[in-house]
């Protein structure tokens, strides 16, 4: 597949110039067409947001939901069927603040997605309050004296919640950014991309300049499935880890579901539950 | 005319004595044996102690309703009487130990606690209690028996033949109070009901939800509507259904409309405050155009309020919970029959109108049941709505039924794009006044079509009516009952099982009767109001209970009388 | 008679472009030369880029609603245009520069981007233009370039000087077009309002709010009601105010309770997301009787629907959101002094009745603004309802009121406890049917002593009218102007700002008209729904609007002419 | 002060025969006893659900809020009066279910509470569902095939978040028990203790039994202050280490509130704000 399969044409694209959101979009797009995946066996499911604009300047299937909600939709679109490559794609203020309970008990479910975070640090759409990971000190319009408050870690919570895949990487460098959707796309249960992302317009502290001088990348003899050194690495905020910092197989949420038991075909290919079955249960209750 | 059914057996003790267990095996024996029978029970937000009960009525004729009166009380410790006083008569006839009951009048002396001790273990308190009903009512020994047996297949020998014993040691005490006309009572069986149903309305509900091809449950537990979760899930053995408990309320929303999006039929069942908290998802459902089921099992509010009591309380919340504008269907099952099939039903309407439809029960109605003689899982024919899409799908095409075909994403060459911001045809995120117009005109059309295939108001009474009762949901069977009491041709009932939208008839029924009363189990008379606003009719007198307690008959004839 | 007041000026271009710094500019500068003047704003839901514009109406008499006809526009980029369009009328005057403006009617050609450029940078565009408006409405000068200079004192001289440069080339401009009779304005000046207020409906929420005492926020951000929050947090510095951008809104409600709770005065501020999951906190509020303040700002809905946009669309889920049944106060202003004093009242009205607020505005009233001659924080007194509590105390003493006097802890000996459960009067959780009925009758009764005090609607016209026009929060001014345009003596028009409870009047007010014509900003006309409920009275014809715009004076001079 | 001045008097205790929740309340008389913490000086927030119930018990304020919310709440209780002691004390399916976005972003703020979370790894009052932290493969009505979710782990992502007092105790040892609750309370900013409970009513794997064998005492030399140790002994759940795994001293969250930087007082005692400041705030609108 191209990357121009996944153009949608002429559309009015919402985002900032000079927005990290332009690099994402590029990434997904390669990281797909890599793949060769067919856009309408994709599901994007997001937020709302400036990310979770997104699914609208591609060309795929999109369930743009409420604000923080978009990882329970997904879990149950990949549950109902699972032949669909089902991509939770949000900003940072949906996943980690609103969403912050999905966030967890999404990572304890492990259904098969992409979740894919647009870290911005900052809450872009709503005009500049500081969204969890915003770093301390940070002054907003809300923040007047700056954020007091511990910047949310997505990484070591994930790792602490015994994520599948817990991965970061940078908008800013498009080709690395892509070998770690990839995985990501291609690893059998949750996977977490925390992507980091300037916003021009309103964060002036996390910067093109500042991700370059901040973040650093894994070496290649980074041992994924070591939690404890996973989250070492991932308690660091003065140089910020990229690539993949911690991975774990497991079973997925939908593997285990009884109704995959037997057979794969997605739950609207099934029609009514057997009409003998139904008066047997209902017979029961002659006593 | 003094019009009473059968008789009223309250079995009464703490959390965890067994109550339950002998609700079920009494009230089987006797409909096994072609007794009809109705049971409900009340019960404390705890798990051990306190003070529960269940009444089961037992009649030569259909019993459906909640009365006050007890005719036999069996307590089986103390703190259940003190709860139980104020429905103690002067008929009133208490069977059990003066050891825990004191100075009682029209005491069956029954050294209950004694007698399953003599059986090696006070757990048989409540089996004895059982063999005593089936004694004063004359059951067939045998069947008991045998249903004993059944009933506890899976314990050990042992267990199962101090069971039976205990039944038998009960129903010597039951015959001999009979036999010495301590007691007389005249019910006659009915041998063609013995393959009668029992089910509670909670059960009902989930049986029709998988006979309306319920696929996916996600719910987080909140009584009383846990009852439907854990009924579901335990036909995912059987059944193709996937049933997730989800880690609150907002989560089971979205994922039921995940579900609905990919294909699957779902619902969601929770009470006031869990359904509160979906209300921001009930209107993306609004705005996706989503078909979703939501079964609110009201109690009484506000806030926690009481967790295991019943009110219909949330009808408000369910008319017009969650923001701006959106078409929706309530429903409000009035029996056990139309817990099943209007559940079955809602399905198709949630998939045919692409809208959220509510099923508005309580715990009354969830924990309620009487013998029926069959349900059908065929009858409501299963509609399918969603379409294979061509490449040029577009999700929310302008129509004028309003309704713009589903598709699901895998299904065809089309995208499926669903927005919960405003939308163009695509689902593309909009901000033209005119689309928004469209949009909106689009979806609030969409239920006009429903209307002509509505089913009627129940009806039963003169058409002119002198008075004319108005009741909704769960008071259906209390207030023919009562209205049967009092006897008064000049009384009619209409009774709606589907609120919203209101039968356009309403105004002209309404306006037939020289009087109508409301009979609701809230404080503000929600469905009053809900009809005045439809109608602009106000009802001349309202029959309101809000205790947390279920009308029973008596309160209703009692205030009927006052009313007419 | 044709009734226009003064001239309307729509300046256009994109988000980023300084639309906004162009609005505060000329608005400041007209209204201290004398001139009344009104200003609203439309924008889209991003941040950069896309079309928006403000309106600002100059005048010699007060003028405080939106007009769709544009006399002069502006618009600094093509986009604006288009959006515009259907604006565009034949008298409209169109300023700006053929590159990118075209082909059209009326134009007066001023390169204002040459112009700029000329100064050193294109960003100089919107200062010309808001010279141009000066130029032609012959504002003082040297007034506008000492504001101009103030403005921007916190920058480099270079820009300052720059800025004050680009107001005067845009002057001259304007100027020319005034001395060569192309255009020709007659509005005279007012030296009495140069020092009214100019602040839109948020802040002067916010500053009612302090008023009355706020010393506690929490919210999570959400359009349009975020201006509230952020005003608010402002004001930490010079005022004793906890700020606290929650995790999401449900912890929003519940740490306003909690303050509440510990001796606080709390408001939460959100749009109808938000506030649908805040009814799980706003039953809470019910049953545990706290007071709070919740300003729900309205935008277009069901679900993300339009965030920038405007709509009365949530008044069923303030009257009916939270459940099970408890007293509310819902108040909508209608004007900027009443944002003020009436959320200053609300702080007294919750804390006196131990009830949630609920502040109705929306994206209209937050952004608009006009000027008015001052706010008096003294003139609503403040009262504090807490009291000091003995050993004996009891949260939920009944009292023939039913306000139980409310302590707080650490003030006085006795023990504060609230429970969200039903509780008897020392707040203990209970499961008594009569303590239930008790408290349930003492909750509900609350509000009884509420009418006695409460504000009439504002009523104008013969009380006997032909037409009654009713209307409710932020259509009245623009109901004031239509009436005052269509001229007609048999036209009335009554509005309300506190909608509910419903002022016991209502039903007597609307059967004195012939005619009521009910004019709201939502598709379903929920007041109109909501007096019906209460009174039995139906609206004889609605106008309505649900585009996501607010209502023109023309819309509603348009359909009041083929009402009436 | 003596335990008795923690005495309700005669109240119907809703708890089942043998619960763990009888030690904790007793835990909690004797750690306020023993700190010398006055009744009316103290205020148990607490949401719905057995454990929740607990306030009533006692002598204390309460507020005994929502299922989920408490500790939103006890975070402005003492924002608005830091002179109270404000105890969160509730379920762990408040806490971890319903309730987590809360327990993330309260653990953010970093208010002076004790969080006391009854963890009987089961949901109680609802009769005996999964709770977040149910062991996997435990069957329950709802769970027919068993738990399959990752059990949510309080303590790895308490430390994950950076929590300034992680520690986990057992109800059935009260005197240790005691310990660490006193010196939860103790400790200036927000204090986790996941309080191990037996439910013998729901729960038949975690019983008193179970405890005693799956459970340890940290040594007196363990590292508090050394987060991957910490983070490294809270991952093992083959054998749970009791006592306190984890601290960190930063200011709280009311310290960090311009409200307080120059006087204490509780907001309630400060009366209207001074009206020539607003007529001020009003004027700046004149231009
Ligand atoms: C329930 C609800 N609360 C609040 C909002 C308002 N809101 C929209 S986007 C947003 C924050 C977006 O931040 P983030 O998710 O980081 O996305 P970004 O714009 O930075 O890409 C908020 C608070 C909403 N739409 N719904
Ligand atoms: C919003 C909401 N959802 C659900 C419930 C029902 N509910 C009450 S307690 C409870 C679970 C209690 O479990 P836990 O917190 O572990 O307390 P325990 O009973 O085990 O002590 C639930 C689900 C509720 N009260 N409110
Ligand atoms: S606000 Fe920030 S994140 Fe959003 S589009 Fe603009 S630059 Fe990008
Ligand atoms: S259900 Fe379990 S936790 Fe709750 S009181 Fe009973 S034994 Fe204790
Ligand atoms: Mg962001
Ligand atoms: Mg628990």
């Amino acid at each position: 597949m191209d990357v121009k399969d996944y153009d949608i044409g002429d559309i009015d694209m919402a985002w900032c110039p000079g927005c990290g959101n332009f690099s994402i979009i590029k990434i997904i797009k390669r990281s797909l067409a890599e793949l060769e995946i067919t856009p309408s066996d994709v599901v994007f499911v997001s937020g709302i947001g400036q990310a979770a604009k997104l699914p609208h300047y591609l060309k795929c299937n999109f369930f743009n939901g409420l604000h923080g909600r978009s990882v329970p939709v997904a879990t149950a679109i990949k549950a109902t069927n699972p032949r669909l490559t089902v991509i939770a794609d949000s900003g940072d203020g949906c996943n980690y603040g609103e969403g912050g309970n999905h966030f967890i008990h999404g990572i304890r479910r492990n259904p098969d997605l992409l979740h894919l975070v647009h870290d911005n640090m900052i809450y872009g759409l709503t005009k500049g309050q500081a969204s969890p990971t915003s770093m301390k000190g940070m002054v907003t319009p809300v923040q007047v004296d700056g954020v007091i408050l511990e910047p949310f870690n997505p990484l070591t919570t994930a790792i602490a919640l015994n994520a599948s895949f817990v991965a970061r990487a940078y908008c800013g460098d498009q080709d690395k950014a892509v070998d770690i959707v990839k995985e990501a796309i291609q690893h059998e249960g949750y996977a977490l991309v925390d992507m980091l992302q300037p916003c021009p317009s309103f964060n002036e502290i996390n910067t093109y300049k500042w991700y370059k001088e901040n973040t650093y990348y894994l070496e290649d003899d980074h041992d994924r499935t070591d939690r404890s050194k996973a989250f070492e690495v991932a308690t660091d905020l003065d140089r910020l880890a990229l690539g993949v910092l911690y991975t774990r197989e497991k079973p997925t949420f939908e593997g285990q579901q009884q109704v995959y038991s037997k057979e794969q075909t997605p739950l609207w290919k099934r029609g009514q539950h057997d009409p003998d079955t139904l008066r047997e249960l209902i017979k029961k209750h002659r006593d | 005319m003094f019009y009473i059914i059968g008789i009223s057996i309250v079995l009464a003790g703490q959390a965890g004595q067994g109550i339950q267990t002998v609700e079920r095996l009494l009230t089987r024996i006797l409909k096994l044996d072609g007794f009809h029978v109705f049971a409900t029970k009340e019960y404390m937000s705890r798990v051990r102690g306190g003070a529960n009960s269940t009444e089961i009525r037992v009649s030569s004729e259909p019993v459906r309703a909640y009365v006050d009166a007890i005719d036999i009380l069996i307590p089986i410790d103390k703190e259940a009487m003190k709860r139980l006083e104020p429905r103690i008569g002067t008929g009133t006839l208490i069977v059990g130990d003066t050891s825990y009951l004191g100075d009682v009048n029209n005491l069956l002396e029954v050294p209950i606690t004694e007698l399953a001790k003599d059986l090696g273990n006070k757990i048989y308190s409540n089996i004895i209690a059982v063999g005593i009903c089936c004694g004063m009512l004359d059951v067939d020994m045998n069947l008991a028996k045998d249903y004993v047996r059944t009933f506890f297949k899976e314990k050990d020998d042992d267990i199962i033949s101090k069971n039976v014993e205990a039944i038998e040691v009960g129903f010597k005490r039951g015959k001999d109070a009979r036999d010495t006309n301590l007691i007389s009572l005249d019910i006659s069986k009915d041998d063609s009901i013995k393959d009668d149903l029992l089910l509670h309305g909670g059960e009902a509900i989930s049986l029709g939800a998988v006979a309306g091809g319920c696929n996916f449950i996600s719910s987080y537990p909140m009584s009383p509507s846990t009852a439907v979760l854990v009924s579901l899930a335990q036909k995912t053995e059987e059944l193709d259904i996937i049933s997730e408990q989800a880690e609150d309320e907002i989560s089971a929303i979205n994922m039921a409309l995940g579900a609905w999006y990919a294909g699957a039929r779902a619902m969601i069942t929770t009470s006031g405050g869990g359904f509160a908290l979906m209300t921001e998802g009930l209107s993306l459902a609004g705005m996706i155009e989503s078909p979703v089921v939501m079964h609110l099992a009201q109690r009484p509010g506000p806030a926690t309020g009481l967790p295991t009591r019943t009110e219909q309380g949330d009808l408000a919340l369910a008319l017009h919970g969650g923001h701006g504008e959106f078409p929706r269907i309530i429903i409000a099952p009035a029996t056990i029959e139309e817990c099943f099939y209007l559940t079955n039903e809602s399905f198709n309407l949630a998939d045919e109108y692409q809208v959220p439809v509510i099923i508005l029960t309580d715990q009354y109605t969830i924990d309620s049941y009487y013998n029926i003689s069959s349900l059908d899982p065929t009858k409501v024919e299963n509609t399918r709505h969603f379409i294979k899409t061509g490449e040029e799908y577009h999700r929310y095409t302008i129509t004028e039924s309003g309704i713009s075909p589903r598709g699901i994403p895998g299904y065809g060459k089309g995208l499926v794009c669903v927005d919960s911001d405003e939308h163009d045809q695509q689902g593309h995120i909009t901000e033209n006044f005119t689309v928004r117009k469209q949009q909106m005109d689009k979806r609030l059309r969409k239920l006009d079509g429903f209307f002509k295939n509505m089913q009627e108001p129940a009806y039963h009474g003169s058409e002119s009516p002198g008075t004319l009762v108005v009741g909704w949901g769960s008071t259906y069977h209390a207030i023919r009952e009562a209205i049967n009491r009092v006897g008064d041709e000049s009384i009619a009932h209409v009774h709606y099982s589907i609120l919203h939208p209101l039968h356009p008839s309403t105004g002209d029924i309404l306006n037939k009767a020289k009087k109508v009363v409301i009979v609701e189990s809230n404080a503000t008379s929600q469905f009053g109001r809900y009809i005045r606003a439809e109608t602009g009719i106000k009802t001349d007198a309202t029959i309101l209970k809000y205790t947390g307690e279920p009308f029973s008959v008596e309160d209703i004839v009692k205030r009927l009388k006052e009313e007419i």
